[in-house]
């Protein structure tokens, strides 16, 4: 800035948004190739011309010292948990501790390519045989299939595994219960496995509305999907009753665990009576969220539903002169198949399982104990003063790992909305929570300070939104054009969307 | 048990005491006794810091990693050289630490990283439109049936036997659920056979799925494949290795509605498999009905530029049961690192990086089929794969150890038998610019003389540190490192 | 060659054309033509990263490192488990790449990593002023002397024989320049002969070098020694392992006016020697005679805290021939690296390890000890590291290999003859929290067997990890990972 | 911050500093130890307790995810050679290859012993006698010590083997000449060795005045030490002339390397007689700069000197049963010692091998052409509008790899000082050069923009001079109150000296 007089903008704010693509400088390169070592017979002499390229493609021309300099500037250009407190709610924005990063680089995991025999793979056979025992122990099922890429990907397994159950039980049901605070995935997962979403109510305490359960529950309905502790955060006291309804009427129950940041150790989803449960690693098993994946979103489930699941299985098998061999099991008749390539995304398999190894049970415990303790002391800072007074919490009881509050008297009141108050508090620095979601609350603001974020935090949460709020009382202009020190303000989205520019232009 | 929590027995009794309780088993009380737990989980105690690294060392050592042994091995994931830069990039905390950037003011970086990937990724494919990544390549395969369907409102899968076996019966699993039925289409002489495609399309096909190079290696006629299913009104869907569009036709130009494929190329380690990432790119028509996230640039209230996720209405989080796809967790991550991968590389360099995949494994081809006991499986045009038929059983062939009663280690090469009974006779064999011509002479080496020729060919370690005695194939067969 | 240059032949042109020039030639011709080189330097032509790094990890294979079979080398440098956040820090660019804190307005971060580094040294050796560290160990006596003779106007140094080897060989070189005079004192039973050492002092000394733990890893009184010194205005000046400051009396409290060490234990790598960093605490009243740079706590004309660099008319860039040291550029990234470690370990569990230290040394001690053929070298108190006394010749015991012809592996244990002619039949042992009881046992059992041994201990790997049949010390004598 | 109408200050001046001990709460941790596994015995009955230590020292009771928010939070406060131009005189701050750091981390290379028999360590032996044979070749010179740790070091050695020299000649000359030009670590080290620095003047080209230099020579002069390209960025074509004139005097001749990313591939030391070079690894090769280290400084030498070259030295043995054997030689009678421990900053050695062998001799003559190329660019740059008329260049004529511009006209005519530009230049992203030496240019501005560096990052920075130039025509106040922008502004360095807080207070 070359006005020294006031500050217009921040440092940041002044410095534009240059992409890669316009540093590029014709002639410019970072890498250096080995040489082919092989006679350089022209392309086209090996491959017919009319197969091969014309144009390069417009990558980048830069030298190596842009590249970093150019990643590491737009990368201070995020807001990161590193950074400072994320109570990004039905996210588990739980401490990535860097002992994981470490084992999953080395050259055995990094390096080790997915098609080496089983006999060449051994270590890494065995850590995913290790991984489905432990989660097989937290969940309360017997079996685990590590496979699916991430939670979306889990519920679509379990939804395929349903149908396939029904499939060879010679039926053919057509519908999915699930409640309208289900996370979009689930509808989304459904409607993919050619299933019909049948919603069921929530009742006054959160949970799910048992007469409307009743009421929709028949023998098309091949399963109901649940999410417990749900995005209320709240726990559903009725879940074995729901479980045997379900069962009853011949369904299956699927469990969408991406909450189980709230039970480990506590209950399991297998002793609720559920068939299937996914288990989002990226959130409960410290996997890092990485702006969005990678994550994994293995299985586990009863054994009626055990024949099904895909393929391959890493098992314990027996090979003569091994006393333990770990295999990969393809000849599963029954199962539904793939639902990606090789075997998982294994570089989360090691990180996650390094996590639990470091916890161990009694630390996974305390784990899930402390989450609900932050969250029911950072509920309680919140029902005080204003933020008691402008953001009455959705169920007024004991939340398991997150809370859910509502923004409408603050709109009503204040004519400021959650988004405002959600855009001011990134000028205190904190990561706002997740905002109008779950849909069933107005103005929703949904907050999940995990086990890893100290008391002070908390505090300092809660002490910002009270002065937000305080802010607001005098003058709501302040909160509605927030933020104001971010790298941008406020971005034109509905812009964005009505004329999209999606990549740079040639 | 690792210190990750930082609540003291102090914060815990002022926590409570705050609350309003004198325990925290008081906040589980909401969950009925009858399914509490009530024992501790049977799980090991925490381990330190130092300990689990151990552990975990000693696991990683008994997989026979490209590290210490050159691998030939392909099939949709390569051992390429991932240049260290990658890893400076993606281990910062700013990028590896945030989630999905809901909150554009703070996430401008993930955001453009994003912008700048799909650029790369529509550059690549030659199709205008990218998203951000999916799961993988398999995956993305199903992902594009949907498109299809909802597209063309038809039924109809077929797809090449060229295409990744894992895509085929991943497409199989979800077209269950898409109530789809997937035609397979034969291979002749390492090729898509054109009249059985032309036959197995008619008019409830939605989608024709085909790959470049095909599974077998083989460098397809994409162009003119590809107007069997464009002339009756199904999408053209192709799946490809990035790392060959330096060198051949991108889909874009051949017709392809979507391109798909395997990111791993790019950036990404081989992990045994993932995470790594799928890119998914297609025509303009198709944007409204792409699956994934899609950043898109945009300026914010003082007029300057910025990036948001943009067209979320496709969305799961928006459009619940009718959103195009069902992902939310993708792989920003991966897609960050093909995106610095391809920074490096550059314009000129990605070009090279093929030319010399090209050469390379012209001389591999060369070199191996001409071992006798060795030929050719087809001998269609390839770039960086390619398939040998063997004489002896491929299991023999491929068992490197002198005691065949060992159960390992095995070369690092491809057996087909699994996914293609019709050929397992053979196997195929990758190159990457990793894969030297010493490593290449080596493994032809070995596969000639097997067990009985390891012993010859013990090097003392030379200047070029390429994989010869200490950490080459014939070590591994000794114990590799001394 | 690396593209680590971004000048195109179209910036050159155009540089040349500003300059107003044609070639760069013209730029060298202030070089006289006798002495240009005149012919390309006589080195290989550059590599690309891949064949670089190929290189350098074959070289690396023929070292016999701590991951891969557990070593019980400690002679001032210790296997220690460096935790993985420590890497994470040390590698950001915001701490890697920019230099000296010259700029104190964008060098904060630099600034408050000394001010927090002095602050964790001086509590460590309870000593009130600490500098931000200089190259290693051993230099630091040399700098610690040159302290002693302009505070005292004396010329005479006075080292115990328990001074680490290196300190002592340090200060004699350094000694020609400084014109002093290093006088050494014996060792009886592991400790420092008081007789000797207060024979040797005298109103020339200016300085009285002793070590704690001392090189045989006996815990000396330095209380009592020390008085020896200051009773005749010599400055006591102690050598201190910093690892064992969670349970040893701290210099400080010892009447030290000087304490220095070798600072690798704290989060740095063994790297075969360095870099690492050398700590150096004083009393007060030395403060303006400090060798190396000092951060300092001050604001800026806003009234904000910051940090600076403190003190500057001691050093050399101001000071010229006065300044207290010539050393410039330090180890800061050493320094971080342990200021993280320290913070990890935190005030309890940086006395946890020390504990730890003395108890698993105290059951190597006893196991190795009781071996026959083997005893103690003394038995005065130790920490983390003790002597043993062997019947068989050392070099012989520690060849682990079945063929005596061959080269090694050895055993790694620390030989004192080189050092202690007195000792050669002698030989030390280091633990620390990265040897477990297994390895200890298995130390035991490889000295007692010897090559012969070896045999009998092949394990399977086992779940803890721990160094036994694959990495293990016998794993090692048959190749390592195989 | 709260007030949102105006920016009062930047998000990270407003974010206060505070240290890791003032975020420590009792109690609080991230280690967790192993289990020692024996015995718990009490550790007095170990160790007399009156060895023992009472109180535990007061290092910070934090949880890991703290202390990770704590570094990275602070790192954030520094600018670093990968954010942005950093063209700091006699530094040269070039890119550093994140290949380097990849090699070092090799297990092989991070966690070997320092004390491994050589047998045992044969790839490190041997990249260390490589890396010898490389440096000996870059400077014309036979014989390399790696083991000084740094430039200083390397030149006290130098000094010392001077010292044993002319012991071993039966001479005992007390004299060291040295240029006025010489970075302060010359005359330092000349004092360390105990020897009396003479100063020898400059002449009007930049060069050593060698009427004042002939005056000066006389058999007490036991070395000249000079530094080529000097300090100035000059090369002193008179050299060869000046090693002649001290040799017959029977001097030897130190040759301060640290410059010598001007001439590599282009000329060497020892063609120009000298007999001792010290070279800054961590400057012409490549190893980063830590925030003040490491490095490391090793020392090529003559045959001359060679017999006293400090000890152990890597050398090529004959050993049975092997082809070759690298070996630590101890057995040098004449060596003046150790400088150090062990064999040297053997992690800096692998980044600058690494870096050799990525260039090549090719690249590494080229990477100083370039260098040259860059600096001239630069100070063309700097010879027009305002600049050239502000800030002369001390010495008009073409320069090596870098150049010094005189402040004192702008100073003399608009009041700011060369400092004052420094801070300004802050506020426009760039790091100032090097300010205030060599001590003999008024207001001296010592840039060096080295070979990594892009044509528009050179013409950004003499663009932003002109512009603070044109600002101090009109308002001086701004540069003189400068830097605006920064996480702290000018900072009260007179009083820290005179009280003294080192340390966080008890
Ligand atoms: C409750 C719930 N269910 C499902 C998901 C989907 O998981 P994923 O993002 O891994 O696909 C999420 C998280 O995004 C979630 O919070
Ligand atoms: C010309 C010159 N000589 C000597 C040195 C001292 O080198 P070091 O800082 O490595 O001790 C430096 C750099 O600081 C320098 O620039």
């Amino acid at each position: 800035m070359s006005d020294a007089a006031t500050l217009t903008e921040t440092p940041q704010q002044a410095d534009r948004a240059v992409t890669i693509y316009e540093k590029s400088v014709p002639g410019r390169r970072a890498a250096q190739l080995p040489p082919s070592g092989v006679e350089e017979t022209p392309i086209d002499e090996l491959i017919p011309s009319h197969l091969l390229r014309g144009e390069p493609a417009e990558l980048p021309e830069v030298s190596e010292p842009e590249i970093i300099r150019h990643y590491n500037r737009i990368s201070r250009r995020n807001f990161d948990l590193d950074t400072g407190f994320y109570p990004l709610g039905s996210c588990t924005m739980k401490y990535n501790p860097r002992l994981n990063e470490r084992v999953a680089a080395l050259p055995g995991h990094a390096r080790l390519h997915p098609a080496t025999d089983p006999a060449d793979a051994q270590g890494a056979l065995e850590l995913m045989y290790l991984l489905q025992e432990s989660l097989s122990e937290i969940c309360g099922l017997p079996t685990v299939s590590l496979q699916p890429s991430a939670g979306s990907q889990g519920e679509l397994a379990g939804l395929l595994l349903s149908r396939a159950y029904h499939k060879d039980k010679g039926r053919n049901p057509g519908k999915v219960l699930t409640p309208d605070t289900a996370h979009g995935t689930n509808p989304a997962s459904v409607s993919m496995a050619g299933y019909e979403v049948v919603k069921v109510a929530t009742n006054e305490t959160g949970g799910v509305d048992m007469d409307d359960l009743r009421s929709k529950i028949d023998d098309d309905v091949a399963c109901l999907m649940l999410t417990n502790p749900n995005t209320l955060g709240v726990f559903d006291e009725n879940i074995a009753e729901m479980a045997s309804l379900v069962h009853e009427a011949g369904g299956l129950l699927y469990y969408d665990g991406a909450n189980l940041n709230a039970i480990m150790g506590q209950a399991r989803p297998g002793d609720m009576g559920f068939d299937i449960v996914h288990v989002n690693l990226h959130k409960s098993f410290s996997q890092p969220h990485g702006g969005g994946g990678p994550g994994a979103g293995p299985i586990a489930v009863s054994d009626r539903v055990e024949p099904y699941i895909p393929r391959p299985q890493v098992v314990m098998a027996e090979r003569e002169g091994w006393d333990q061999f770990f295999d990969l099991d393809y000849d599963r008749p029954k199962s539904i198949g793939r639902m990606r390539g090789f075997q998982g995304n294994f570089g989360v398999f090691v990180r996650s399982y390094a996590y639990i190894l470091s916890l161990g049970g009694d630390g996974l415990s305390e784990a899930s104990r402390l989450a609900v303790l932050n969250a029911n002391y950072l509920k309680h800072r919140l029902s005080e003063g204003r933020a008691g007074k402008y953001l009455p919490v959705a169920f007024d009881r004991h939340c398991m790992h997150e809370f859910v509050l509502s923004g409408a008297p603050m709109k009503k009141e204040l004519g400021v909305k959650t988004l405002d108050l959600a855009k001011r508090l990134l000028d205190f620095g904190f990561h706002p929570p997740t905002v109008y979601f779950p849909l069933l609350v107005d103005e929703a603001l949904m907050i999940e300070p995990v086990e890893t974020e100290a008391k002070e935090h908390l505090d300092a949460f809660a002490d910002a939104i009270e002065k937000i709020l305080e802010e607001a009382e005098s003058d709501p202009e302040i909160a509605i054009n927030a933020p104001y020190t971010t790298p941008v303000r406020r971005l034109d989205e509905v812009g964005a969307t009505r004329r999209p520019v999606i990549r740079q232009p040639k | 048990m690792a210190g990750y929590t930082p609540a003291t027995r102090d914060d815990q009794v002022a926590m409570l005491a705050a609350i309003g309780i004198d325990s925290i088993d008081e906040l589980f009380a909401q969950i009925p006794e009858a399914i509490k737990l009530g024992r501790p989980l049977d799980l090991e105690d925490g381990l330190s810091e130092s300990e689990v690294y151990k552990r975990l060392a000693s696991l990683a050592e008994w997989n026979q990693d490209a590290e210490e042994i050159p691998s030939f091995l392909g099939a949709g994931m390569y051992d390429h050289y991932v240049p260290a830069i990658v890893d400076a990039i993606t281990s910062r905390s700013e990028f590896l630490t945030p989630y999905t950037p809901y909150q554009p003011e703070v996430s401008q970086g993930g955001l453009q990283v994003m912008f700048e990937f799909q650029t790369a990724m529509s550059e690549l494919t030659g199709l205008p439109v990218s998203n951000a990544g999916l799961y993988e390549g398999p995956s993305a395969a199903a992902s594009a049936a949907y498109l299809a369907m909802s597209a063309t409102g038809r039924t109809g899968l077929v797809a090449s036997r060229g295409v990744h076996p894992h895509s085929r019966e991943t497409l199989a699993t979800h077209a269950v659920g898409f109530g789809a039925e997937l035609t397979e289409v034969p291979l002749v002489d390492g090729l898509t056979e054109a009249k059985a495609l032309e036959a197995a399309i008619d008019d409830t096909t939605a989608a024709v799925f085909l790959q470049n190079p095909n599974f077998l290696g083989s460098v397809e006629d994409i162009e003119r494949l590809g107007e069997f299913a464009t002339s009756k009104g199904a999408l053209l869907i192709v799946a490809v290795d990035p790392m060959t569009l330096g060198i051949l036709k991108p889909p874009g130009e051949c017709g392809a509605d979507i391109a798909f494929g395997e990111g791993q190329p790019l950036g990404n380690r081989l992990d045994f498999g993932g995470p790594s990432f799928g890119f998914f790119c297609a025509k303009q028509e198709h944007i409204r009905r792409m699956p994934g996230r899609i950043a898109g640039e945009t300026t914010d209230v003082d007029g300057r530029r910025g990036f948001v996720l943009t067209l979320q209405t496709r969305e799961q989080h928006i459009r619940r049961e009718k959103a195009t796809s069902n992902i939310c967790t993708a792989q920003a991550l991966n897609a960050l690192g093909a995106l610095v991968h391809l920074s490096w590389l550059g314009k000129q360099g990605f070009v090279e990086l093929g030319e010399l995949l090209v050469r390379r494994t012209a001389y591999a081809r060369k070199t191996i089929s001409g071992l006798d006991g060795f030929e050719l499986l087809h001998d269609a045009p390839v770039v960086r794969e390619f398939a040998v038929r063997s004489d002896r059983p491929v299991e023999e062939v491929i068992h490197m150890t002198p005691d065949p009663s060992q159960p390992g280690p095995h070369i690092p090469v491809y057996p087909l038998g699994r996914d293609y009974p019709e050929y397992e006779d053979s196997f195929l064999v990758a190159i990457t610019e990793n894969r030297s011509v010493e490593d290449i002479d080596e493994l032809a080496h070995v596969l000639q003389h097997g067990q009985a020729g390891w012993g010859e060919f013990i090097h003392d370690h030379d200047e070029n540190g390429n994989a010869v005695g200490e950490n080459g194939l014939v070590g591994a067969t000794q114990g590799g490192r001394s």
